[in-house]
């Protein structure tokens, strides 16, 4: 049998299993951080399998390593798996962040042990399955369940008072506006009948979901508006700052950017990309609004970690940017960004908890002078720094210069202005980052820290942050590497939205309007579909008992009829038969 | 005929429910209860329900009303006390009870002109007795029901052991 | 013609060599010896600049090729764009090359004698390899998108080396401040990338000015924009108005980098790349103007503020920008050969004043305030008679460097045909003079009069060490050359024998470039012309001699002036000067506290956008309206559910009391309720 | 004949009755006259069977008032025992101090 | 066998079983252990489900008893609901009386009669029959709500649940009346015949209204909820876990009966009503569970809650609104019931853990019970991979495909809100234990029963939450043999008219 059809399974579930075993195991000495470590490391070499067995030649952006298979029959939902240029390197970036996760937490997580490594790698697993799920049913669940570990991992591990109050802020944030994505999907469904996302592509495409703008636009909204809270998109990133102040590091390390950020890419364009269209002027605001704001916020905090955190949102929004442009290097770049703020974001937030674990304090304001005692910490640290400010041969450039390339040719209304907008992020997040070197790790020991006894990194620490820098280089330096696959599915996805068109031109920011209760409903499109498409008839199998069967249909139309005039607009009628 | 047996006994149970809800000794409620109960069995078999009348008087204000007094005795009930123990059952409660008793009434009203009317004895004009046609109708049709009625007692007797027996 | 030659595969060397060098010092340098340190920095330097010479005479070879490409593997390939890691060299990359490599390499040599007792030995050396990795990656890059690679490398490495000293906040505040005025710079330079992507399809140098060449009828508009938009980007990098700011504060490095970065290559960067688009600036005559005005200006100013300064490194800064003034003022007015020749004996000269003064501040221990020299001659004389040949170069004395490359830029704006040319030229002369001022003032100060400093006899005080905050005590050096020297002394011969080397370039370097009308054959001007080619119709052969000539001679009488009031000043009457800025107090306060310009930008720029960050956006908007929005909801949820809760009074009236209005309710809805509402 | 009582009335008079047993839950505070309250509103719904069946020629509705007396006892029975039981708890059959458990 | 006695089978089994119990009873020393009362309770609970799948399995729809009982799979998966949470009941509080109640015998003989009540009720077409099915459950639920006599708190749930359970039967019990009035029959299918020639319309809303009230009484809906908190902190644990859950069960397959079979004529008006008491319940029911911090009071008010998401079903096509609300059922009662069973085994018979605090640090105490209790309230939540959320999609996807967006949308907001409370109990459970958590110090080990209980429910959770195909079909299977037979039952009114059913159930 061909490994290909079930390695993406195989990939989701062992992170599953070896929660399970870890949660079978007694919590004793390191077993837990060996446990994980290991599981962790087996999940990251067989995601390395979609790599070196992808099919890069393939120019339909057609799915690999596909697996589809039927899972509940009614409502049709499908077991759909595979992953394209869009999702491979994100899997395969979830399997490598993992056991850098681990490593990170080895020492700093000393009790309960085995619960935190257990959520960790559900956690995983939402996120993995997430990534591959091709039916919409099977990725919201994925989706939903990604935030219980999280939740728990910040309610339980936080690292203030103020954890569960983070969490339960986190959880609401994300999981209020899923649950009007659930309406939407099931919207859609009740419209089209399918949760497939190649069969609601190619729907999309011809205009086949509906007919109706104003409900269309709605469901779009509420697919985009669930993605832009996970993101976070400007101004729906309450949540981040102190999500991030709490959760631990290796929670933080892929909490905010790529769910929901290849949300957008995978389903609100796919399914909407007229809606998108009408949207994007929008979203390129905000996404360049964000980060000048993000960066601005982040110059002015106190702390490490909301600093960070504010950072985080600055490059999440050049993703934002980047695809709602709806150009090759747009898109191209704006994957490739959320590859690298996985990267880049990821080590910084390892170092700061490395920080953290030696001096127990994220105050910037208790640091200082510590490049002298700390001379490896400070090297990796200026690198991340650079890697995260977009410095040329270091991945965060690749990504910012193709989106902002993709923001000056787009075609969306005033892309330039909120380009050139964006473009002077470049100079607050090179401020920001470096005010906070410098106040970290330039000048005179902090009296705060300066007789804390707190040695360079070990072994483990080096074990951890080098795989993180050599890959900064590497994508700096090789991007084409990578970029093949992404370029394939941006090449696609930029000419499926630019043969889309926007539903309204003349205004250039969409106001959505709101439609009062009576309207939309009175709206023939929100009753039952014509084209609804289902089985259910077809399993009530209704044996006619005697021969003559057609002879009395008549009757059978007299009696159906009154029934169905007492079962109003019943849809999906059994299929009675009668006869004499 | 009907009509006066109607109007007396009728306004005798609207005065004996009244009695209930303004006395204020258990004791006298529970007579007012059987005021209401004893009008409603007189009522009864002016509808042609002779059955039901006897077993009103019996069952209800015989046995059911005595079991009250029984309590009532037994917990040396006396007076209630004035007690403000709830704003919500006048403020909402009684708007509530008002609009159930207009709205019901709106209901029967306007569509009193459906309702067919009844005359004294009712079936006693056409039907020798309706008891033999209640018992048909009871073990046959409703036969169930009858049945499993010996299960409801059944629980209520152990429930009233269970509660009502001290803990040792 | 773009030939690729396996021939040329040697050129990946020059910047990869650079950065071994870089990787294996600045990952294990801090276990290996000096020498060993040492020996990976020379020669990762040294092999490079041999190669360019090998480049160099090759290609003067008749009948070389003008251009040399070496492609790579890609960097960034997507469906409709792609980069290549690419290499151009022609004799402009040339000239380039020669300088960062050559004047790199006598500079590392220098430092070796230099930081010998630096704790952070390694680590210079390491930054110092990864800015010649960089710069060459500049110099020879094929696409805008590679230069700015080099761009954003020579920051970066700048950065770090200006903040070697990083306990000493100044040192810190000055990195950061470069990188982030630099970045200023280079938003508008990716601002000119993206649009030249949108309106070229590609960020190679051949293929945009190839796209420019064959469309003569494409003028202004977008160039302009774009070509404005890489003028800010040059403005930034090579510290002109109003971005000069972080250019006297880079000072805070070690002396070697100021002289390499600061004063002979990174700041040239900008002119190297107006020089290397000049296809585009010459369709934008508008952009060409704000470069000649900029770089006039600027000259001017830096000149003033230099004019009244007191550290001996700051002045050769601001005479720094003063004479990339200079450069960029010959690129407006399109004597781009003239601007690159300044830039080749600029390198020459201006790294040579810097090390100079750096062995100057070594003798003194590390005092870099003129006021506290004085008379310093007799006591190092290899070092005053070649900072001599540095000051009489910059001055603009002939027949040193300076002089005709000056002079060639002042001559070229006299004839320009730019509407303001005689003003720019003008303001050109008066800057000469005025460099000739505060250069022999220093001079003066320095090697002449009664001696104003102290001797350190103190080892712990010695040398460059001094820069360092008191907790980098150096160990005691094993130098047996570095004990027995007290006090006041000469540099070793490894520090003077690069200035020996600079002064000699400093002399003759300007003789490559004798205009015809001197009597020479314009050697530079000729070897950059297939690179200008477009650009040469400005050197129109209707210039007469005469008037070449005639403008010399005022030059050099500006420059005469200059002296003797510097003579008068600061040796004759050394009392003149503090009376004369007593009779204008304010206006001396104003020019030696440099116009404010930093306290300005702090006040209107600085303060403000951090004030409006921590009021503004992290309090309003964001304590506010998103957190707000967020706790608003959060509060209201909350009252509703007491106002649920309330209902819970555990009173079983009042539950029957809510039965009964809700049974009423539900009676309501069904006997009056319309399902319009819902269908 | 002429002396016939439309349907309505009986149904009116029902409605009063239950309404009145609505009122009475509310008002009273002894847990037994509560519970006779609760047994007046089955009496008024008996009375509504009784007249319907009556309406309808149906014993059905008859046979209904029966079952209803039935489970009044059975209810009776459990409900005066869990009023016994309070008692011993409390010393009180005041309703209104029965609320140890709210909000 | 004869009909009657095949369609009664299972609640036969179970009166046969209570009576025996109750018999038993008295003949036991009086300090003797009940257990095997208990294990004769658990035999007759898996006798009955063996024989509702014998009904099932035959795969026809058996009228009995006059058409009163009418057994097909719609009831049968009722049936299946009810014994299910009884026998998990019966699991969990096998040792939850030992040493307290020295009549433990009677406790378990109450929880089988309630069930014959709970299954008549389901199988019942025939309003006398449910009344009679309402009153069984009903009196034996009061009566177990006050089981623990020697807290105050247990009789005053009791007489609580008595006063106003009676005050709303008499709700009922008229709207029966006029039901009767209106169409003169009490047999559901002769309701829905006669309603489509009444000539009283507005009378037999009322009577749908007062039924209606009544029924949204049992199943606690908004606005006739306020019994719901008072009542169920009162309670004893594992009692509350069986009436939160089997006689809400039962109600509704009487109100889904009542609705689709009864009066499937007025849909477009009780549509609206089910609509407002939709929103009204999961609103009022999750605010109020919002800051509670007594677990079983704020289980009390996610009950409520749950029943508004049912009653969404409501608002769904027949055919979509059943089978989705048969299956929220089924779920709601697999985790609703596996809570409490956790609840149970940690609280104890004197109630150890009652506030949220009382549970912090279960997670390293009780590692199991913790994450067994985690699951639940995740199911609660409407987790993916559990029943909860497939449940809810299922629900809300039926309601969307009838076009009733906005109480989607309401809904599902509203179980963003709900989040809020089951996360504060999850997140105090694995918090480090600290001062307050001394209660939970005296834990007694988990016993085998209530372990294989526990696990029923999880797995019964889980089964609906990753392979709900199945079930769905069974759901699917349900909705149609009682749309089908109604159409049988119109049908019978012509004489030249005959349907047969056949389901294939895959």
């Amino acid at each position: 049998m061909n490994i290909d059809h079930t390695i993406l399974t195989v990939i989701t579930f062992v992170p599953l299993a070896g929660a399970v075993l870890l949660a079978l195991l007694p919590d004793k000495g390191k077993l837990m951080q060996w446990g994980a470590l290991t599981v962790t490391l087996i999940t990251f070499a067989l995601t390395l399998h979609l790599p070196f067995h992808y099919d890069y030649s393939a120019v339909s952006g057609a799915f690999q390593f596909e697996q589809n298979a039927e899972w509940i029959t009614s409502p049709a939902i499908h077991y759909h798996l595979g992953v394209d240029g869009l999702s491979m390197w994100l899997v395969v970036l979830t399997g490598f962040l993992a056991p850098l996760g681990v490593l990170i937490s080895w020492n700093t997580i000393s009790d309960r042990k085995k619960l935190f490594y257990t959520l960790f790698l559900l956690q995983q697993v939402a996120m993995l399955g997430i990534f591959v799920s091709l039916d919409l049913f099977l990725y919201y669940a994925f989706w939903e369940l990604s935030l219980v570990p999280m939740t728990l991992l910040i309610a339980t591990f936080g690292r203030t008072v103020n954890r569960r109050r983070a969490a339960i802020k986190y959880f609401l944030y994300t999981f209020i506006p899923s649950a009007i994505l659930l309406v939407g999907m099931l919207w859609i469904y009740a419209r089209t009948g399918t949760f497939q996302l190649p069969e609601l592509t190619q729907l999309a495409a011809t205009h086949g979901i509906s007919n109706n703008s104003a409900a269309l636009w709605l469901a779009s909204l509420a697919f985009l508006v669930a993605f832009a809270v996970k993101v976070p998109v400007f101004p729906l990133h309450g949540w981040l700052a102190d999500a991030i102040a709490e959760a631990p590091t290796a929670a933080v390390m892929v909490l905010a950017g790529k769910l929901g950020l290849y949300s957008i890419l995978r389903f609100s364009f796919s399914i909407f990309p007229d809606e998108s269209h009408r949207i994007a002027p929008l979203m390129i605001a905000l996404g360049a609004i964000g980060i000048v704001y993000g960066a601005l916020i982040a110059l002015v905090q106190k702390d490490l970690k909301q600093l960070a955190a504010y950072g985080t949102l600055g490059h999440v929004s050049v993703v934002i940017l980047g695809i709602f442009t709806f150009t090759i290097a747009g898109l191209d770049g704006g994957i490739y960004a959320t590859l690298n703020e996985g990267i880049g974001g990821g080590a910084l937030f390892m170092l700061l908890g490395i920080l953290y674990e030696r001096y127990g304090t994220y105050d910037i304001r208790d640091y200082g002078g510590l490049a002298a005692k700390l001379p490896w910490m400070v090297t990796l640290f200026v690198i991340t720094t650079l890697s995260v400010v977009g410095l040329p041969m270091l991945n965060g450039f690749v990504g910012e210069f193709l989106v902002l390339t993709g923001g000056m040719q787009s075609t969306i209304t005033h892309h330039t202005r909120w380009t050139v907008l964006a473009t002077t992020g470049v100079i607050f997040t090179a401020s920001y980052m470096l005010w906070m070197v410098q106040r970290v790790f330039y000048g005179n020991l902090n009296d705060n820290t300066a007789d804390v006894p707190a040695p360079d990194l070990d072994a483990r620490e080096h074990l951890a942050l080098w795989p993180m820098v050599a890959l900064m280089l590497l994508m700096g330096v090789a991007s084409p590497y990578w970029m093949r696959a992404i370029d394939a599915a941006g090449t696609i996805l930029a000419r499926e939205l630019q043969q889309a068109q926007p539903v309204t031109t003349n205004s250039p920011l969409p106001v959505p309007t709101v439609p009062s209760l009576a309207n939309v409903l009175a709206q023939n499109d929100l009753l039952p579909a014509v084209n609804f498409k289902t089985d259910r008839e077809s399993k009530l199998n209704l044996i006619p008992a005697a021969a003559d069967a057609t002879k009395k249909e008549s009757k059978l139309r007299n009696i159906s009829t009154s029934w169905s005039a007492a079962l109003h607009s019943a849809a999906s009628k059994p299929n009675t038969e009668a006869t004499k | 005929m009907q009509l006066a047996l109607f109007i007396i006994f009728g306004a005798l149970a609207v005065a004996g429910a009244l009695n209930l809800l303004l006395q204020r000794h258990p004791i006298n409620s529970a007579l007012s209860l059987v005021v209401v109960m004893m009008s409603l069995a007189v009522l009864y078999w002016s509808l042609g329900a002779e059955f039901l009348a006897a077993a009103q008087v019996i069952v209800y204000s015989g046995a059911i009303m005595v079991f009250f007094v029984f309590v009532i005795m037994l917990l040396n009930a006396g007076e209630e006390e004035r007690t403000k123990g709830s704003r919500a059952a006048y403020i909402v409660g009684f708007p509530g009870a008002a609009a159930i008793f207009c709205l019901l009434s709106f209901v029967f009203l306007s569509e009193r002109h459906a309702f067919r009317s009844s005359n004294v004895g009712g079936y006693l004009n056409n039907i020798t007795s309706n008891i033999s046609e209640i018992s048909s109708v009871l073990f046959t049709k409703l036969l169930l029901p009858f049945e499993v009625t010996s299960v409801l007692i059944l629980v209520a007797i152990l429930g009233a052991v269970v509660l009502a027996r001290k803990e040792q | 013609m773009p030939s690729v030659s396996p021939n040329y595969d040697s050129l990946w060397l020059i910047p990869l060599l650079p950065f071994a060098g870089f990787l294996i010092n600045g990952t294990i340098g801090r276990k290996l010896p000096r020498v060993l340190v040492t020996a990976v920095a020379l020669i990762c330097t040294a092999i490079p600049a041999a190669i360019v010479a090998w480049l160099w005479i090759t290609m003067k070879a008749a009948g070389a090729p003008d251009l040399i490409q070496v492609v790579s593997q890609p960097w960034i390939q997507i469906t409709g764009l792609q980069i290549n890691f690419a290499f151009t060299v022609d004799h402009l990359t040339l000239i380039m090359l020669g300088v960062v490599t050559g004047v790199g390499f006598l500079i590392h040599i220098y430092s070796v004698g230099y930081m010998a007792h630096e704790e952070g030995y390694w680590r210079f050396f390491a930054y110092l390899n990864l800015f010649m990795f960089f710069m060459s990656v500049l110099v020879l890059a094929e696409s805008f998108l590679l230069m700015f690679v080099g761009w954003e490398g020579v920051g970066l490495a700048s950065y770090l080396l200006i903040g070697f000293y990083f306990k000493k906040d100044s040192a810190a505040n000055a990195g950061k401040k470069a990188f982030i005025v630099n970045r200023i710079g280079d938003f508008g330079f990716l601002l000119a990338m993206f649009l030249i992507v949108r309106e070229f399809g590609s960020l190679d140098f051949t293929h945009v000015f190839n796209a420019i060449s064959v469309n003569p009828e494409w003028h202004g508009g977008i160039l302009t924009a774009i070509a404005l938009l890489l003028v800010l980007g040059a403005v930034g990098k090579s510290a002109q108005i109003p971005l000069y700011v972080w250019l006297p504060d880079a000072m805070e490095g070690p002396t070697p980098v100021s002289a390499l970065i600061h004063a002979a290559t990174m700041v040239t960067a900008g002119i190297y790349m107006v020089a290397r688009c000049h296809t585009l600036f010459d369709r934008s005559p508008f952009a060409l103007g704000v470069v000649a005005i900029i770089g006039a200006a600027t000259c001017m100013f830096a000149a003033c503020i230099g004019m009244v300064q007191h550290d001996i490194k700051r002045v050769l800064a601001y005479s720094t920008v003063s004479q990339l003034g200079y450069m960029f003022l010959a690129c407006g007015v399109g004597a781009y050969a003239a601007g690159i020749f300044h830039l080749l004996t600029h390198a020459f000269f201006k790294a040579l004043l810097f090390l100079a003064a750096g062995s100057v501040i070594h003798a003194l221990s590390g005092e870099q305030d003129m006021r506290k020299m004085g008379g310093l001659r007799k006591r190092i004389p290899i070092t005053f008679f070649t900072m001599t040949m540095g000051v009489f170069a910059i001055a603009g004395i002939p027949p040193w460097a300076a002089f005709f490359s000056k002079d060639e830029i002042l001559y070229q704006t006299f004839v320009s045909g730019n509407p303001i040319g005689k003003l720019l030229w003008l303001v050109g002369l008066v800057t000469a003079g005025m460099t000739s001022f505060y250069m022999f003032r220093l001079w003066f100060k320095t090697f002449f009069g009664p001696e104003h400093f102290e001797e350190h006899a103190d080892l712990h005080d010695h040398g460059a060490a001094v820069h360092a905050s008191s907790g980098s005590h150096a160990v005691m050096v094993a130098d047996p050359e570095e004990t027995h020297v007290h006090g006041v002394h000469e540099s070793p011969w490894i520090m003077l024998g690069p200035l020996v080397i600079l002064a000699i370039l400093s002399f003759i370097g300007g003789w490559v470039g004798v205009p015809a009308g001197m009597g020479g054959h314009d050697e530079i001007g000729h070897f950059l012309d297939p690179v200008f080619a477009s650009g040469a119709a400005v050197e129109a052969p209707t210039a007469s001699y005469g008037l070449e000539r005639g403008l010399a001679v005022i030059s050099v009488f500006a420059v005469a002036i200059g002296f003797y009031v510097a003579y008068i000043f600061y040796y004759k009457k050394p009392r003149t000067a503090a009376a004369i800025a007593g009779r204008f107090p304010a206006l001396y306060r104003l020019v030696e506290n440099k116009f404010y310009i930093d306290e300005i930008y702090s006040a209107l720029i600085v303060t403000p956008l951090l004030m409006f960050s921590r009021l503004f956006l992290s309090g309003l908007i964001d304590g506010g309206i998103v957190n707000g929005s967020g706790a608003a909801a959060g509060a209201t949820t909350r009252g509703l559910s007491s106002l649920v809760r309330r209902v819970q009074s555990g009173n079983i009236r009042s539950y029957a009391g809510w039965l009964a209005l809700g049974a009423a309710a539900v009676l309501l809805v069904m006997i009056f309720g319309r399902s319009v509402w819902l269908h | 004949m002429s002396a016939q009582v439309p349907v309505a009335a009986y149904l009116i008079l029902a409605a009063v009755l239950f309404s009145i047993g609505v009122a009475a839950f509310l008002i009273k505070r002894n847990l037994i006259t509560i519970f006779m309250s609760i047994e007046l509103m089955l009496n008024a719904v008996n009375l509504t069977f009784v007249a319907f069946a009556h309406m309808w020629h149906q014993v059905s509705g008859q046979i209904f008032v029966f079952f209803v007396m039935v489970v009044a006892a059975a209810e009776a029975a459990v409900g005066l025992a869990i009023i016994i039981a309070i008692f011993r708890t409390r010393e009180t059959l005041n309703v209104d101090s029965i609320d140890l458990m709210k909000s | 066998m004869s009909p009657n006695v095949l369609a009664l089978l299972p609640e036969i089994i179970l009166t046969l079983t209570g009576v025996f119990i109750m018999m038993a009873e008295p003949c036991l020393a009086p300090n003797s252990s009940r257990k095997p009362l208990g294990w004769i309770a658990i035999a007759g609970t898996v006798g009955a489900l063996v024989a509702s799948w014998y009904q099932v399995s035959l795969g026809v729809t058996i009228h009995a008893f006059s058409n009163t009982i009418q057994v097909d799979a719609f009831s049968v998966l009722f049936h299946y609901v009810i014994g299910a949470v009884v026998l998990v009941t019966l699991l969990g509080s096998l040792d939850y009386f030992e040493g307290n109640a020295s009549h433990a015998g009677e406790y378990f003989a109450l929880l089988c009669f309630g069930a014959v009540g709970m299954m008549l009720m389901a199988s019942s077409v025939e309003l006398l029959m449910v009344f009679v099915g309402l009153e069984i459950s009903s009196i034996s639920t009061y009566i177990l709500c006050g089981f623990r006599k020697g807290q105050a708190t247990g009789s005053e749930s009791s007489i609580k649940y008595f006063l106003l359970g009676s005050f709303a039967t008499a709700f009922f019990l008229y709207g029966v009346a006029l039901a009767f009035g209106a169409t003169g029959s009490t047999d559901l299918y002769a309701v829905a015949l006669g309603l489509q020639t009444t000539a009283t319309p507005a009378l037999a809303f009322t009577a749908l209204a007062l039924i209606l009230i009544g029924l949204g009484f049992k199943v606690s809906a908004a606005p006739f909820h306020v019994w719901t908190p008072d009542v169920y902190q009162g309670a004893p644990a594992p009692v509350v876990g069986l009436m939160s859950t089997a006689p809400k069960a039962a109600a509704f397959a009487v109100l889904l009966r009542i609705t689709f079979t009864g009066f499937p004529i007025y849909q477009h008006r009780w549509t609206v009503l089910m609509w407002v008491l939709a929103a009204l319940s999961m609103t009022i029911g999750n605010l109020g569970a919002l800051l509670q911090r007594d677990v079983k009071r704020m289980l009390a008010y996610s009950s409520i809650a749950h029943a508004g998401y049912l009653l969404v079903a409501f608002t769904a096509f027949p055919f979509d609104g059943i089978a989705a609300a048969c299956f929220y059922t089924a779920t709601y009662a697999a985790m609703n019931v596996g809570a409490f069973a956790v609840i149970t085994q940690i609280s104890g018979y004197d109630e150890r853990a009652r506030t949220i605090d009382d549970f912090t640090g279960l997670g390293q105490k009780r590692p199991y019970l913790a994450a067994l209790l985690s699951f639940f309230l995740l199911s609660l939540i409407g987790i993916p991979f559990t029943g909860g959320f497939f449940g809810k999609f299922y629900v809300f996807s039926a309601a969307i495909h009838n076009g009733n967006v906005w109480l989607a949308v309401i809904g599902l907001l509203n179980s963003g809100v709900a989040c809020f409370y089951y996360l504060r109990l999850l997140a105090a459970v694995y918090t480090k234990p600290g001062a307050e958590s001394a209660r939970l110090n005296q834990l007694r080990p988990i016993s085998i029963p209530a372990a294989v209980g526990l696990a029923l429910a999880a797995a019964a959770t889980l089964t609906l939450g990753i392979l709900p195909s199945g079930a769905v079909s069974f759901a699917e299977y349900a909705s149609h043999s009682t749309l089908i037979e109604q159409g049988r039952q119109e049908c019978a009114a012509h004489p030249d008219c005959h349907i047969q059913l056949q389901f294939d159930v895959r």
